[in-house]
């Protein structure tokens, strides 16, 4: 039974930092400021999860307090990344850091119509 | 060996992020690299076992002085060659 | 003349300064014996407290950190008095707008969490590496979460200040207490309890909450003044 | 097992230097702001694991506080790219 | 904040006491009594101050139905986060950058604000999807790779698995 926690553990911590890795290189190759919001969050939410949920694995024979702590801290991180990412999106298109669009086909930026009445809507 | 190599890599890593925040023209910029280096230092902290100094670095870090720095530079010139342009410092300092 | 009178005063001064201290010998080793030992051994012996760090600076040295808030609440006055001016004219806000909805409900989500998190820290003070100064800063950032989030979020400044004042003036009652008792400013009186359980250490977790307290209030108001704009 | 700690913390620290690398390049304050929320989230799942190898519960505490309030430092950032402070 | 009743903000106060002393109980990871006790004191003082804030649901969000369409929610969720990682790996691992990218508009049935944040916040983190603004009841998102601009299909690919279960939810 340890075996298999200690090859659950372990193989979840190997996982997690790798997608460390590529939420590092991800911000590093992608061209604007969305893509690479993509990239950074997903990999990186589901790398530090995956690495923390790890350790608690490791853990959870001797002390099952370690898993307990490790699952409050996967919890904040899942609900409180992508808010972070969001609020940063919003910003930098308020900053009319428009996204990069390859082939332009008429209607693939669907939020720059409405993105000039919310700053008066805001303003309110 | 490995924590000489840690500690040597965050030490890097502060390092560089303290001397981009004092080269910086744009203050906006030195800003976020005050909060790189209060994440490092946090790590560096933990990683020779004090943890307390390093909670108080994470509580204060985290947001406080970043929203502090920030409220400073909205009160003053976010770029410092605008420095002589714009009298917003003297307003600010009256 | 003027500038002689003030170089001969300085001279004196640091004359008889640098004879002080050449007299205590700084840098020797003369503390061999001295307070490291029996801060380490009282720690274990009389307080049962887990954290011989908290225990020095709360116990001990109580007197200290008292002083130290004092020069937290100095610098937080000042930078507010600094920080602080009437620049947007928009009324009686702390942001000029709203952010979007899903970071008004996230905040709205996660701010208990956050100030549950401070109180669980500065509540813990003497069983993990947190304390009184964590604990406030971090309820504090939890207020700044909203202070951010709405254009519309009051604090009430009475409220604050009663706040501070109060844990400020017990802090105080309970080292003077501690001279009643035993002597010494924060000497403990009451009950240690045994190691690692939450009701231990005497007096200390009473003072942590305290100077949680008051620091949550203090940076509360110091982030609220400065973000706040009137007419 | 050692070693599977090894790998991870090279990799951690691959990252960190990737999104350091970033950091320095990004060409506006958002790139940098994303690289901080990267590096973040990185510190804390190393925090989480430096505490597992030295085996000490409390040190948990640390990641906690950096993994609850991480967010707020680029929602600080955010607030002001936006034009709301 | 909102006009309620006297019972509706009764049970919104017990869900968020129930769901702080939770949180509590993870914090200190100990069952000894003095922790319950206290915990149970300051849960309920933050629950009772919180009560304008923390008004997300009242007490029949506990009904089994409820509860069991969560965890299946959670499973829904860990498989897609699961599956844009490899996508997010795919695209940054091959040489060309294989994204086109732009934003699209949907519109949602959600109604109340808890779940369209809960929406928005799967959104980010699916496959190659973004969220970038909800206004009124039309989200914008982001979309690495651009297969439809057109309303219903788009809202037919990104958020049609998550909206059927937490209409259930909430």
């Amino acid at each position: 039974m340890s075996l298999l926690f200690e090859i659950i553990g372990g193989a979840l911590i190997l996982i997690g930092s790798i997608f460390l890795l590529l939420g590092g290189l991800g911000i590093l190759r992608m061209p604007d400021v969305y893509n690479r919001l993509q990239a950074g969050t997903k990999a990186t939410t589901l790398g530090g999860m995956s690495l923390i949920l790890g350790v608690g694995f490791l853990k959870v024979e001797d002390d099952w307090t370690w898993m307990v702590k490790a699952l409050i801290i996967v919890i904040f991180i899942a609900f409180s990344n992508p808010i972070s990412s969001h609020a940063l999106a919003r910003a930098m298109y308020k900053r009319k850091r428009y996204p990069l669009i390859k082939n332009d086909d008429g209607n693939m930026d669907a939020y720059k119509e409405v993105s000039e009445n919310i700053k008066k809507e805001d303003k309110k | 060996m490995t924590y000489l190599i840690l500690i040597f890599f965050l030490l890097l890593l502060m390092l560089g992020a303290a001397i981009y925040a004092i080269v910086q023209k744009d203050l906006l910029y030195a800003v976020i690299a005050t909060g790189v280096i209060s994440l490092v230092l946090t790590a560096l902290f933990y990683l020779l076992q004090a943890p307390d100094v390093a909670l108080t670095e994470a509580a204060i870090g985290v947001a406080l002085t970043t929203i502090i720095f920030i409220i400073t530079i909205r009160n003053t010139v976010r770029h410092e060659d605008d420095y002589n342009k714009k009298d917003d410092l003297k307003s600010a300092v009256e | 003349m003027k500038k002689f009178i003030v170089i001969i005063t300085l001279a004196t001064l640091g004359f008889y300064l640098g004879q002080t201290f050449y007299e205590l010998g700084f840098g020797d080793a003369r503390f061999e014996h001295g307070v490291k030992d029996i801060y380490l051994e009282k720690t274990v012996s009389e307080l049962h407290v887990a954290n011989t760090i908290t225990s020095i600076i709360v116990s001990f040295r109580g007197f200290d950190t008292l002083g130290e808030v004092t020069v937290l609440f100095l610098a937080a006055t000042a930078l507010g008095g600094i920080l602080y001016k009437r620049r947007h004219h928009v009324g009686d806000r702390s942001v000029l707008f709203s952010a979007s909805r899903i970071v008004r409900s996230g905040s709205k989500l996660l701010f208990p969490a956050v100030i549950l998190l401070g109180v669980y820290v500065f509540v813990h003070g003497h069983l993990s590496p947190g304390g009184g100064f964590q604990g406030g800063t971090i309820v504090a950032t939890g207020f700044l979460l909203m202070l951010l989030a709405y254009e519309n979020f009051k604090v009430s400044h009475h409220v604050l200040s009663y706040i501070e004042s109060f844990a400020g003036i017990f802090f105080v009652l309970f080292g003077l207490a501690g001279f009643y008792n035993g002597g010494t400013f924060l000497e403990n009186f009451m009950p240690v309890g045994t190691m690692n359980n939450l009701f231990s250490g005497g007096v200390i977790p009473i003072i942590y909450i305290l100077v949680g307290f008051k620091v949550a209030a203090e940076l509360t108001g110091l982030i609220y003044t400065v973000l706040h704009e009137k007419d | 097992m050692t070693y599977i700690f090894y790998i991870a913390l090279l990799f951690m620290m691959v990252g960190v230097a990737l999104a350091a690398i970033r950091f320095v390049k990004g060409p506006t304050a958002g790139d940098r702001s994303v690289a901080l929320d990267t590096l973040t989230t990185i510190m804390v799942a190393a925090l989480v694991m430096l505490a597992y190898i030295f085996d000490r519960y409390i040190y948990l505490d640390v990641a906690l506080v950096y993994g609850v309030l991480g967010f707020i430092g680029v929602i600080v950032l955010a607030r002001y790219l936006e034009g709301a402070l | 904040m909102e006009n309620l009743k006297l019972t509706d903000k009764l049970s919104r106060f017990i869900v968020s006491w129930i769901l702080l002393m939770i949180v509590w109980i993870a914090f200190t990871t100990s069952f000894a009594a003095q922790e319950l006790l206290v915990g149970v004191g300051i849960t309920a003082i933050i629950a009772f101050f919180t009560i304008p804030f923390f008004t997300c649901c009242t007490l029949t969000i506990l009904s089994p139905t409820r509860v069991f369409y969560m965890i299946y929610y959670l499973f829904v969720f860990t498989w897609e986060l699961i599956k844009s990682n490899i996508d997010v790996a795919r695209r940054v691992l091959t040489p060309s950058l294989p994204i086109n990218p732009g934003i699209v508009k949907f519109k949602t049935k959600l109604t109340t604000d808890y779940s369209r944040m809960v929406l928005a916040n799967s959104i980010t983190l699916t496959p190659g999807t973004l969220s970038i603004d909800i206004i009124d009841d039309t989200f914008y998102v982001h979309w690495i790779d651009v297969k439809t601009t057109n309303p219903e299909e788009a809202q037919k690919e990104i958020a049609e698995t998550f909206e059927k279960i937490l209409l259930k939810i909430f």
